[in-house]
């Protein structure tokens, strides 16, 4: 293994085999998640670990941008898993600013989420009708764009509005105060359907328009793909959210690699220094908290053009602790961890524990029997209370004490880059 | 494969599991039948956690695994519709066996089919009967704030307004312990008539700290209520308790009430709530495929048996199930129960029939 | 004389770094024995891998006799080794009586205890005056005094105490030198860690010279003081 | 409307009262633990719901077996603070010892290993009530004594009233002068002649609605609910004594401050905290136990709710201080029970009960604004 | 001197609960002055740097900074103004660079936007140069450069101490203010920090003021020095005056010091 590192080449070689393999398995099997996770992992690997930039790219691109598609079109979960991962990235990302960078822990992420979403569900499903005088609702898909950038600002705003009090208080006090005023939206979101039908309450919104695709699917096939407009869709967000991804990271980056990023990050590790050093802290606060906000408000807007209805249930305090999780399971503070974070806990939430009560459910109905000698187990006589799909939540727990306990740096601790010099020439 | 979809983990999983366990049963019963056609039938019972997003990612899971024919679920309206969405594009069959949102089969997706009555039907079925039969004049309104409960509630003080009684206060809570703010307000407002929009576990409680505080109000609620749970929480006080609901006493049917016997012999606890829904919708879903089977010799595409489904008619536990134009169940009796003792199933004193009403469906997308 | 502490070849670690690379030190019952260095020798390592707050890697810990190096702190403190950590470590929300009584933990007598703070408010009246305030709003001064004191309550057999002059005004700096010879005649040994090394080999009577993990010089007090390198390097020019 | 209103005031605030026992009982083991490790135990709401739980199997269990139920009661409370005091140990030993073991510094992953410990131990309780009952939820039995109902006297509510609005219009006046002072540059007026001016105006409201608040005031309260305060009374008291005087106390609060100096003093941190979340784990059981007396229905989820409810309110009393948790869960009770109540009446029910969580943590932020270390936290200036 | 003092002090109190920390102190201190505050424990003397770098807000008093009204205002502020500090305990950025920890303290000079720092406009690259390089050269200054790239928290304590000094620097002060800079140094190194001291005040024109118990350092390098006892100044004068000062003995030097130091 160590032998490996220092060989940039045997690594290389050894990851675009692995890389290739895995694809190749992928694209025979893709309803099977081995495969599926030996590709991430190459993926993972490929961005990982010291190998030449271009094989980086390479790999990277061919297994989001090929692999992945293709198969998706045989298994359209594979997008959806891919869509949900790339929004909860993004607000990992998001969160990782507030969190990550400058420190302030925030349990009401969701909230900005729900603003995004909101934003977009209400003009453009025919339920801005309610309460505006023109009733020009729903707005064509077109405006979807549109929205996505007014959702940056609202929920922008909405971070300012929230953070202006909530940011002069410190540490736990704050987490109370988030946590509260998250709630406060999520409340708001299911009671203002009167007196005045903003949100139609606990109904939710329902249907939502999406962007329009034709343009794509011409796009398509000029390049020999004929795809109906439900196979399209799936891909088309897809690609829309890892351009959004790449987008955010690279927001992410240039923040964290400017004064900003820096003033954040001192702001984290000693208030008082940082005031002494001439960083005023409430703005700069205010900053991090509406940046990551605007992140949230984005990635809200997509989601309810994919999910075509949104409704208060999706926008729960579980819901932003589980966005917190991502970002400490992948390293507080690091980019690529917040992305894996994201990652992984979608993954697992929706795939990987299915999967595996899936298979033990297969194991069931077949009436297999383990043997193992001295212990022998039919599966059929598992109590029904043993179901286990029903257990993937204590599954899920478990996982997360025991990274805590062996990793507690997160999967990928923040590593501070090294700032080069610039020879002058 | 036939797939349940509900949440197993979670404050719902309760209701989910009565889902999963009520279509087990019926696959269960059918497998032997179909063994003999040549065919395997089996149950693949998924957790949605009641939340939308995993409902999405489950819907994209089974619709892209072939062996999957037909779904039977979700609990929570919320997760149904953009789940629904998912399975509408492959046109994969969904019968739900407890959504009542109408937006549900308001949509008038081909696929989507569901045997519950609608809010839109029970609410105004329960008003009737309270304002005209039990005389009630100030009603109070409690509701849980979910789709269900609320659109129930909704429903039932439109229904009430109309036949002239007097809504003193319509109110939504989340709160599931402590009630003394809604009893508080009970208590000035001096209602003859409480309503309440949601399920037995907050009902349950809710009752019975009424009658503790000395709230005498006569107290309904629609087939969220149908539950022995809901007697056993309310204890003493669901004495003279209504609720109104789809499925009459299983007594009353001798299919129910062989099919409860299976039932608790088989999982050691009584079918409730969606369960005798599961069942059915599972059922229906059965005999679509066994009727396809025997005709033509092979397994149905998604397609076709959607098609099947929305034309199969079933003589059911819940009584006669066929469906209408939408989805939505053609004619649905609606049984109002009455709990003369504190004890469970109560006496039906009354069956209205009410079909479902017509929406104008758009030019199918 | 008695053997009370003995380091035998003690490696220390911080993760990669290593701190002490083979310390020998003993220390015999009644003395004063200093420890001087620059910053950064290991001094105060020194003083907590006795005390158990850090383990050595390598090497022995003996007190009295018995090795202590791979016990926890508390068990080591039972048997009998008070520290003064470095930076006083007062419990900054515990009053200054609350303070002692910690000190006198593992005292189950009351008596005991009782006698031990009239001592120490008798060496240091002016604890007695603020014996109500928190630890934490105390002066540095005084909460120097307080976490002897406190060390006191545990009546170790050995005392170690870590740069107690650090941040001191002078008159104080004088105050704990006093202090320090006082304890000494009324018996207890000391272990002595100062970064002011004059005023350190004045009150010790030996002493031994650290240098990046490890002891280059040792002797006799007097001896050091006299010594060329050891006068250029700490004593100032 | 307004004769409704006041009539309904000593109901609210008692209701308001018992609720806020409640979340007071849970708050102190959040503040207990805290004070310690300085972690926000988010796995308490599931130990008090492992209480809870345990208290309701002893009553189903023993409820043929002993005749006697405040005999019964003890027991439920007993084995339900144990139970849940044991579920803390372990969750201390196998959760968090590793990770201060591995001295990590960063204070959110204790709270992620938190929330993980949260939701494993809520399938785990439904994993164990399932294979036994093949069910999970739990009902407490009721028994005649516990829900007995008391009436009490008519002065009681009329005192409330009067205090109520003697606060009311000391606030009133309080504001009033603020706005001179600000405005016009007067002169602060004296405490005393504001409550004057405050005592003054009740005697004159009091006058003008007698018919109303010496109608009969119908305030009510059952025997569980004065169970629940004397209980909580107790806890507070007993926890103030144990942490404040006892040498356990003293070392309590000094690992809490410095575990590594504290250990130079021959204490075993791990010890303490053992201890200290055996004490906490106590508590929450116990109040597990006297929430469902009082509310009838437990189940693994119970916890959540109650939970985060306590959570607030410790942090509204100011974390880590035993009283400040009592203080705040009375006062978010109150908020809560008036907030819920009122609301309605106040909108003409545009905005109802469901507002009234909003207005709890509108008020906390507002409190907080003006305390941030809590209503009754000590400000620790930070020494530079 | 006609020039006007970089720092005046007017009536400054400052209380604690009951406790009078800084007690009515006035002080004015002249451009391009080493100026030290010298008492004893707990005699108010970092609570005095605290008022001035505005972390406290004084109870009573003014404080002017180079002419403009200071009293009570923000301590980013204040140090956008150009003073600077270091801390009695350090406090460095930790988990930050050496170079980072410097770059943190150019911010307000740095002149890029944050719409800059999204899109990296020209500007971006210019100014992010300019506190990379001006960072450095600090660090060279300060002998820390072979450390540019190491984390703050792993540096010895001395280099600590220096990079606090280089991070305070970097703000370009036009005072700056040392609360025990060479508390746990040995003679050694104290004499070390001494040159270095002077030798910052000589280069970049910066007035310095400084707390110390190091009588060795403070007479030597100090030009004037204010005593403080129980939060009051007693005393301002030269080296010799408060040397000899007899209050100024018995209070804080003792007996023994005051002949150490004269020696
Ligand atoms: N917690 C720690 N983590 C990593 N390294 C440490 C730690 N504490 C000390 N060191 C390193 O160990 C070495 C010895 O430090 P130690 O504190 O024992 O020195 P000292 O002689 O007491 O110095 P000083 O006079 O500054 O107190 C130093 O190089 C220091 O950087
Ligand atoms: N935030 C605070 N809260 C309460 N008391 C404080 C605070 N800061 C300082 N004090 C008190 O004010 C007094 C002066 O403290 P200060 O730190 O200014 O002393 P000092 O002169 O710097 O002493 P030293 O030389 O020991 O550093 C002390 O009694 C201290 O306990
Ligand atoms: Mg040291
Ligand atoms: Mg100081």
């Amino acid at each position: 293994m160590k032998k490996l590192r220092e060989n940039p080449l045997l690594l290389s070689a050894v990851i675009a085999i692995v890389a290739l393999v895995a694809s190749f398995w992928l694209l025979n099997n893709p309803r099977s998640t081995l495969p599926f996770l030996l590709t991430l992992g190459a993926l993972l690997a490929a961005l990982l670990q010291p190998i030449p930039k271009w094989l980086k790219v390479l790999i990277g691109g061919a297994i989001l941008l090929l692999v992945i598609p293709a198969a998706g079109f045989k298994n359209s979960f594979l997008f959806e898993l891919g869509i949900q991962t790339g929004i909860y990235a993004a607000m990992a990302l998001g969160l990782n600013v507030v969190v990550g960078l400058a420190g302030l822990l925030d349990l009401g992420y969701a909230a900005f989420f729900a603003v995004g979403a909101y934003t977009w569900a209400i003009f453009g499903s025919p339920q801005a009708n309610e309460f505006m005088p023109w009733k020009i609702f729903p707005l064509p898909g077109e405006y979807f764009y549109l929205f996505m950038l007014i959702a940056v600002v609202v929920a922008a705003i909405t971070g300012v509005v929230i953070g202006s009090p909530a940011l002069r208080l410190k540490g736990d006090y704050l987490a109370i105060v988030t946590l509260g005023l998250g709630e406060v939206v999520r409340v708001l979101a299911n009671n203002l359907d009167q007196p005045i039908n903003f949100t139609n309450g606990p109904q939710g919104i329902t249907p939502i328009q999406r962007p329009p695709i034709d343009w794509f699917i011409a796009l398509l096939e000029k390049f020999g793909l004929q795809l109906s407009r439900a196979e399209a869709y799936p891909l088309f967000f897809y690609l829309l959210v890892l351009v959004i991804i790449g987008i955010v990271t690279l927001v992410n980056i240039r923040l964290d690699r400017s004064r900003f990023g820096r003033a954040w990050i001192a702001i984290r590790e000693d208030e008082t220094a940082a005031r002494a050093m001439g960083i005023p802290l409430f703005p700069t606060k205010l900053l991090a908290f509406a940046t990551g906000a605007s992140f949230s408000g984005a990635m809200g807007a997509l989601f309810a053009a994919k999910q075509l209805y949104v409704s208060p249930e999706s926008f729960t305090l579980i819901q932003s602790i589980m966005i917190l999780v991502m970002v400490i399971l992948g390293g507080m503070g690091s980019i690529p961890g917040a992305i894996l974070g994201a990652a992984t806990v979608t993954i697992l939430n929706v795939d990987l524990l299915k999967s595996a009560s899936d298979y033990l459910n297969d194991l069931r109905n077949a009436g297999f029997t383990l043997d193992l000698g001295f212990f022998k187990y039919n599966f059929a006589n598992l109590p029904n209370q043993l179901e286990p799909a029903k257990y993937e939540r204590m599954v899920f727990g478990l996982i997360m004490i025991l990274m805590m306990i062996y990793r507690p740096e997160g999967i990928i601790p923040e590593r501070r880059h090294v700032l080069e010099m610039k020879e002058e020439s | 494969k036939i797939a349940t979809v509900s949440p197993l983990s979670g404050e719902q999983a309760a209701l989910g599991e009565m889902i999963k366990l009520g279509a087990q049963l019926a696959v269960e019963e059918a497998q032997p039948e179909f063994e003999k056609l040549g065919f395997k039938l089996e149950l693949a019972p998924q957790d949605d956690q009641a939340n939308p997003d995993v409902g999405v990612a489950v819907a994209r899971r089974l619709v892209t695994d072939p062996e999957i024919v037909a779904i039977v679920g979700h609990l929570n309206t919320g997760v149904a519709i953009p789940s629904s969405e998912v399975y509408k594009d492959y046109q994969l069959a969904m019968v739900s066996p407890a959504n009542t949102g109408p937006a549900v089969t308001d949509r008038c997706y081909l696929n989507v089919n569901r045997l519950v009555g609608r809010d839109d039907v029970q609410g105004p079925a329960g008003a009737e009967f309270a304002v005209k039969e039990l005389g009630a004049k100030r009603i109070f309104i409690v509701h849980d704030k979910t789709t269900y409960g609320q659109g129930v509630a909704e429903q039932f003080k439109k229904k009430a307004e109309e036949l002239g009684a007097q809504v003193v206060g319509f109110v939504g809570t989340e709160e599931k312990a402590n009630f003394q703010a809604l009893i508080l307000q009970m208590k000035a407002k001096k209602p003859d008539f409480v309503y309440f929009g949601g399920i037995y576990h907050q009902a349950g409680v809710l009752l019975k700290q009424m009658r503790e505080r000395g709230i005498k109000a006569t107290f309904m609620g629609p087939d969220g209520l149908d539950s022995s749970k809901f007697v056993e929480i309310a204890g003493e006080a669901a004495k003279g308790a209504y609720y109104t609901t789809v499925a009459g006493p299983i007594e009353k049917y001798p299919k129910a009430k062989a099919m409860a016997e299976k039932f608790e012999k088989k999982f050691g606890k009584k079918p409730e709530s969606f369960a005798i829904y599961a069942y059915d919708s599972a059922n229906v879903v059965i005999k679509a495929l066994k009727d396809f089977v025997a005709y033509a010799k092979r397994a149905p595409t998604r397609a076709e048996l959607s098609m099947l489904i929305r034309q199969t008619t079933l003589e059911g536990v819940t009584g006669y199930v066929a469906f209408d134009y939408k989805g939505d169940r053609k004619k649905a009796d609606y049984f109002v129960v009455h709990l003369k003792e504190a004890k469970y199933p109560g006496e039906v004193v009354k069956v209205i029939s009410f079909p479902a009403p017509a929406t104008k469906c758009e030019a199918i997308k | 004389m008695k053997k009370v502490l003995e380091l035998k070849n003690v490696h220390t670690y911080y993760g990669q770094i290593h701190a002490l690379k083979g310390i020998n030190l003993e220390v015999y019952e009644g003395e004063i024995v200093t420890l001087i260095g620059a910053n950064g020798a290991g001094k105060t390592t020194t003083l907590r891998t006795i005390s158990g707050m850090i383990h050595p890697k390598e090497g022995e810990v003996l007190f009295e006799g018995a090795a202590v190096h791979h016990l926890p702190a508390h068990l080591i403190v039972k048997r009998g080794i008070g520290h003064v950590p470095e930076g006083r470590r007062i419990f900054p929300r515990l009053t200054v009586e609350e303070n002692l009584e910690i000190g006198a933990f593992l005292e189950n007598d009351r008596h005991k205890v009782e006698e031990r703070k009239a001592e120490v408010f008798d060496l240091f009246p002016r604890l007695a005056e603020r014996r109500k305030q928190l630890g934490g709003t105390l002066s540095g001064g005084e909460q120097q005094m307080l976490a002897i004191g406190r060390a006191l309550m545990q009546d170790p057999r050995i005392l170690l105490m870590d740069e107690p002059s650090m941040g001191l005004a002078p008159v104080l700096v004088d105050l704990i030198f006093e202090t320090i010879a006082e304890l000494n005649n009324r018996g207890k040994t000391i272990l002595l860690v100062e970064q002011n090394a004059l005023k350190a080999l004045q009150v010790a009577h030996r002493g031994y010279v650290l240098q990046t993990g490890e002891i280059t010089l040792s002797g006799p007090a007097k001896e050091l003081a006299e010594n060329e390198e050891v006068k250029r390097a700490y004593l100032g020019g | 409307m307004l004769e409704i209103l006041i009539q309904l005031l000593p109901s609210v605030l008692l209701e308001g009262l018992i609720l806020g026992f409640v979340y007071a009982m849970i708050a102190l083991g959040y503040t207990m633990v805290y004070g310690v490790l300085e972690l926000i135990n988010f796995a308490h709401s599931e130990i008090f719901m492992a209480g809870a739980v345990a208290g309701a199997e002893t009553f189903i269990l023993l409820k043929g077996v002993i005749a006697n139920p405040f005999l019964l009661l003890a027991l439920a409370l007993l084995i339900g603070g144990t139970v849940a005091a044991v579920v803390a140990i372990l969750v201390e030993r196998l959760a968090y010892r590793p990770l201060r073991k591995r001295g990590t510094t960063n204070r959110l992953v204790p709270l992620i290993t938190a929330i993980g410990v949260s939701f494993f131990l809520q399938d785990l309780v439904r994993l164990i009530e399932g294979l036994w009952h093949n069910a999970f939820y739990r009902r407490y039995p009721s028994f005649a004594v516990f829900e007995a109902t008391y009436n009490l006297p008519n002065w009681i509510g009329v005192i409330t009233i009067a205090l109520t609005v003697w606060v009311g219009f000391w606030v009133l006046a309080y504001f009033g002068d603020w706005l001179l002072r600000r405005f016009k540059n007067r002169a602060p007026a004296k405490g005393r002649t504001l409550s004057l001016v405050a005592a003054g105006l009740t005697l004159v409201f009091l006058f003008l609605y007698r018919h109303v608040v010496f109608a009969d005031l119908g305030m009510t309260i059952q025997m569980k609910s004065i169970l629940v305060i004397v209980v909580s009374l107790a806890m507070l008291y007993g926890l103030n004594w144990l942490v404040h005087k006892t040498k356990l106390g003293i070392a309590i609060r000094a690992v809490a401050q410095d575990a590594q100096t504290a250990s130079l003093m021959g204490i075993d941190p791990d010890v303490i905290v053992s201890r200290t979340f055996l004490i906490g784990g106590f508590l929450g059981g116990v109040a597990g136990v006297l929430f469902g007396l009082l509310y009838t229905l437990v189940h693994p989820y119970v916890g959540f709710i109650p939970g985060i409810k306590a959570f607030t309110a410790a942090v509204l009393g100011g974390i880590g201080n035993i009283t400040g948790a009592a203080v705040g869960g009375l006062v978010l009770g109150m908020l809560e029970m008036l907030g819920g109540t009122y609301l309605t009446f106040l909108t003409n029910g545009a905005m109802g009960t469901e507002y009234k969580d909003i207005l709890a943590f509108m008020i906390l932020i507002f409190i907080l604004l003006f305390r941030p270390q809590g209503i009754i936290g000590q400000q620790l200036g930070e020494k530079v | 001197m006609s020039e006007a003092p970089i720092l005046e002090v007017e009536n400054v109190t400052k209380t604690f609960g009951g406790l009078v920390a800084v007690n009515d102190v006035s002080l004015k201190i002249p451009r391009r002055m080493i100026f030290a505050v010298i008492g004893p424990n707990g005699a108010g003397k970092t609570t005095f740097f605290n008022l001035i770098t505005g972390i406290y807000k004084p109870d009573k008093g003014r404080i002017l900074f180079d002419g403009e009204e200071i009293t009570g205002k923000d301590p980013a502020w204040i140090a956008a103004r150009g003073m600077a500090r270091t801390f009695q305990n350090i406090r460095l950025f930790g988990s930050m660079t050496a170079v980072e920890n410097v770059m943190v303290a150019r911010h307000v000079h740095t002149k890029t936007s944050y719409a800059d720092a999204l899109l990296h406009t020209p500007r971006y690259h210019r100014e992010e140069k300019k506190a990379l390089e001006r960072s450095m050269e600090l660090l060279e200054y300060m002998q820390l450069s072979h450390r540019a790239h190491e984390l703050a928290k792993n540096l010895p304590y001395g280099e600590q101490r220096r990079l606090e000094i280089a991070r305070a620097l970097a703000l370009e002060p036009k005072l700056l203010l040392l609360d025990e800079p060479a508390a746990g140094m040995n003679p050694q190194e104290t004499e070390d920090l001494q040159k270095r001291i002077v030798g910052i005040r000589d280069d970049l024109g910066v007035t310095i003021l400084l707390i110390e118990h190091d009588m060795q350092l403070v007479m030597s390098i100090s030009e004037r020095i204010a005593v403080l006892d129980y939060g009051k100044k007693i005393l301002e004068g030269t080296p010799e005056e408060v040397q000899n000062d007899p209050r100024v003995i018995e209070a804080y030097l003792g007996r023994g010091a005051a002949e150490g130091a004269s020696s």
